[in-house]
């Protein structure tokens, strides 16, 4: 997928892995100079592209389907991963995975989005849409966290909860709430990380935590822009307006308090460097887990909830 | 039945002195306008459950003159400076205030039910639809710290399309910090009764409203997380006319019972009697 | 349904209808101690087959069709019944209903198997057997009762549960597991009673109390006589020799410690008097929980724990 | 590997010294017994797992030398004095106890995994069936409540056709039980493992082996509550190939993973180093 704000940066790109394959080839060919002086073209070509992004090149960038998925952070971050299935009631969602993982020395529970990057994963997962079953399971693999005292690592990517009949049939609402009801009061640390697309009550269901992160291409959203485009402007082509005017990006969010900290991805996005972006996730994740394992049961559950009464309080006369 | 004030009742515009029918919008059988209001807006003919405003619910189901609001300073606020193609959110929610007379599509306060104590919380779909937003979660959050600190069990009547746009992440944020109340009042054992009324739809139903010790619903409500026209396009048919109606939830496990509105009130106390744990 | 047993008891009792018509429609007929004596014969005659019934017998009186089922207890023992549906997550179960209500001046849950009294309602109840939605009401209820700190009540009469594919599916033998778990930890009292049959796992899955009180003429088995005969016996037939070695009466799983108190019915069988019937379980319920109201949360549950280790506790070298 | 001893194998019965082979029952492959044995009677072929006995799977799982039996003096109990058409309960019991050189259908005792101490029960399905009765509730119970008092992990290995008939309502009564003993493990903590192995089902199955904080299923395991005959007969239907295997049972949500034999002691290992506490 191109991005057009990329300017000529896939041409770069294609020729710098044509100079390299000829020097592959050829071990004498006389191109080092020039793939040097092509990377830092583009090095520059996507600085300046990516400094300025709007709000909707920014969705793109989060939407992007080279972007690393949960998959992805786990076997580049975690020396182990133990997968849990199902809910104990009704299935295994695909669109949400989880289980036990180490990140350097520590043990904890990764839940998560898991979109596909085909399309067979993509049926599997529902494009990362979660059904009910998918929250279900991530509420008991919490509470399994919580009795096993490790915290809790969440990571969101998806478009939104999936919105079928039977899923509603089954109780989206209901499985959304509980998780929300039963995050806030969870006795072990809690942190979120947005990596992708944060789609509302979707994302928020197993979004709940003391520390929001978000890398710095990532979007989070009460409605996607081409809803709200839809709705508000009766017009889904304005979504670029729309993303503007909801503050969805990584920056507003941050100051809006919803954020607490943003990850900063590589030059040209997590898209086009998947170990520099695990590495400044697992980075991320370790300082804050460091943080919060110093914090008492009590006290993280007190200071969570004072965290969210916070949101939207505002003095009035 | 004194407690009416047609002024807060839009569905009902009088155009003419000599206007005195309502028509049912679901089986369109005229009726008297006064036995309409009389019968709490509920159609006599089919049981069409109308809309109501939170002054009538409050009349409807607490015991007259013991009604007292909480939080009243709480408005909508504008932390996005929200524009949209129509203009600002901000002259917007303005204009809903002067239309409405309220501050937000929530009003929130304690009073009583045949003599019992209860905090009450209850959603004004003219509100702008009852949305939830910063202040709405605001009010609902407070109300239930404030049922905590008095052990007096909690009611919300929700009806609401759900999040509020205009207050984007802000909004939907308050579904975590209305739960985060919810689950407090769980830990501690005080009641929560959710009463869904129609409709009861997105990021409400997704928080506060499906979480209750006892979830109500009003007959025929529209319950549910998604839209029909969302759902249908993702799974490219078309939905049974019940489907996400109150009755189709309680069918599918996710309500207690489905009562009258003119039953609700002494169904509430009578589930109130339950509760020993104070 | 006529019970073979009873000899000519049917025939009595079918006369004395037929005076008492004609007393209706004649007040001078002289039929009053024709009647009176006819009562006094059918006392005799069911006294008699009731006095020494079989095991297997007894088995007939447990499951006949005629027998006061779970509503016609609530009708005739509670002065209100507030309906509770749902399992919060699939369905609401018709084979196993549950609501507050008041017995006397006590507040209460009650929560049982459903039998329809015609092929309509047992159509919609699976003949009383029970979907896993059944098994996760009841728990939610409970779980109700105990946040309001209110006894609860059980009332058993389920030929097992339901044995569906689709029941299979959502977990039937989890379900039954997890009210199992948890009943035993419920910080109110639980009164369970056996009004009919106590179809094994499908029973139990309400069935974990502090007391356990029985009627006279139900039954309460591992496995269904039929069952047990076709598999030990190979032979279906068999089931009043399975009856008989199952010890499934009443009067036997008290003499086994599994009852803790017989209620006994009017003469002839709960079927014969539904009023006699619910006074005496309403009488039985009152005092039992005079008894426990006054036991702390701590000690029920413990109470509770070690009754349950010494059953099938024996002396070993 | 020399934890075998032939003669607690039913399986393989040496009928002459030349029989070599073992013939696997699920793909009929011939396969030396050595390297049958060697594969902890796992078939190299196509994966089918045999049943094996609780010495070979307390071999498979525990560190060599580490286990210590608890409360091996529980035997059989004849409540009922059960007798049906073959002859008495207490008979065909003293016959099993001299055939499998056990007492009851579950070994319970104390051991490591890979340094880490745990208690496990391991029931055994050549004594009648891996049939749960009063002893084996017995001891299924003594052991939780022995990981509770010592605070180590709880590791149960189901291989039960369900409750032993014999025994009346006392096998049924050891369900509840059971439950009694893994809901103080939650309550206070401590970590239950459940592993399912061919066949759980009956009352094991609603009981304690889909209790486990963690559900681990040996592959093509039959797992289910009600027998495949019996759900036949209710919905006059034949029911596919894979129904009540491990792998449906994982695809409706009830098992966290179905793990091979000769890795399941290093998933254990694995999974017990997250639990932080003790
Ligand atoms: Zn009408
Ligand atoms: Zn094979």
């Amino acid at each position: 997928m191109n991005l057009d704000f990329e300017k000529n940066a896939p041409e770069i790109e294609e020729k710098i892995a044509e100079l390299t394959k000829q020097k592959a080839t050829d071990p004498n060919a006389k191109v080092d100079d020039q793939i040097v002086g092509l990377k830092k073209e583009l090095d520059k070509v996507l600085k300046e592209a990516y400094a300025h992004l709007t709000p909707w090149q920014t969705v793109q960038v989060a939407r992007h389907p080279n972007r690393p998925l949960l998959r992805d952070y786990i076997a580049g971050m975690c020396g182990e991963f133990i997968e849990l299935h199902g809910d104990r009631c009704f299935g295994d969602d695909k669109g949400i995975i989880g289980g036990f993982a180490t990140i350097a020395d520590s043990h904890v529970m990764i839940i998560g989005h898991q979109k596909g990057k085909n399309l067979e994963d993509n049926v599997k997962s529902n494009f990362g849409m979660a059904t009910p079953e998918g929250y279900r399971k991530a509420l008991r693999l919490m509470k399994l966290a919580e009795k096993f005292k490790i915290p809790i690592i969440t990571f969101i990517d998806t478009p939104g909860a999936y919105p079928g009949a039977d899923a509603e049939a089954r109780g989206q609402a209901e499985a959304i709430a509980r998780n929300l009801t039963e995050m806030s009061q969870l006795e072990v640390p809690v942190i979120v990380v947005v990596t992708g697309e944060g789609g509302s009550g979707g994302a928020l269901g197993i979004g709940v935590g003391d520390v929001i992160l978000m890398l710095s291409n990532s979007v989070y959203s009460v409605i996607s822009p081409e809803g709200c485009a839809s709705i508000l402007w009766r017009d889904g082509s304005k979504a670029p307006e729309a993303a503007e005017a909801l503050k969805i990006t990584a920056n507003s969010l941050f100051k809006l308090g919803i954020v607490d900290e943003i990850i900063p991805e590589p030059i040209g996005g997590a898209h086009r460097d998947y170990d520099g972006t695990l590495q400044a996730v697992k980075q991320a994740l370790l300082k804050h887990l460091n943080i919060l394992r110093r914090v008492s049961e009590r006290k993280l559950v007190d200071r969570r909830f004072e965290k969210y009464c916070r949101i939207g309080r505002f003095k009035h006369r | 039945m004194g407690w009416f004030r047609k002024k807060e009742k839009p569905q009902e515009v009088v155009t003419e002195k000599k206007d005195l029918w309502t028509i049912c919008p679901s089986c369109k059988a005229h009726v008297y306008k006064d036995e309409w209001d009389k019968n709490f807006s509920v159609c006599p003919q089919c049981n069409f459950h109308d809309k109501i405003n939170w002054k009538e619910r409050m009349d409807i189901l607490l015991d007259p003159g013991t009604f007292r609001e909480i939080n009243d300073n709480v408005s909508t606020a504008d932390p996005l400076e929200f524009k949209d193609s129509k203009g600002s959110y901000a002259e917007k929610a303005e204009a809903t205030k002067v239309k409405t007379g309220m501050k937000e599509a929530v009003i929130t306060g304690r009073g009583k039910i045949h003599g019992i104590r209860v905090v009450m919380a209850v959603m004004d779909f003219r509100f702008l639809g009852g949305s939830l937003a910063s202040g709405t979660g605001e009010k609902i959050l407070l109300a239930s710290e404030y049922a905590l600190r008095h052990k007096y069990p909690y009611i919300v009547v929700s009806a609401s399309g759900g999040a509020r746009m205009h207050e984007g992440i802000i909004s939907l944020m308050q579904m975590a910090k209305t739960c985060a109340g919810v689950a407090r009042l769980k830990k501690m054992g005080i009641p929560y009764i959710s009463i869904l009324t129609d409709p009861t739809t997105g990021g409400v139903s997704a928080s506060f409203a499906t979480m209750g010790d006892i979830n109500i619903a009003e007959p025929k409500a529209l319950i549910g997380f998604a839209g029909r026209r969302v759902i249908e396009e993702t799974i490219k048919q078309k939905l049974p006319d019940d489907f996400q109606t109150a009755e189709y939830v309680l069918d599918h496990g996710f309500i207690d019972q489905i009562v009258n509105r003119k039953e609700m009130k002494n169904f509430l106390y009578k589930v109130l009697r339950y509760w020993k744990a104070k």
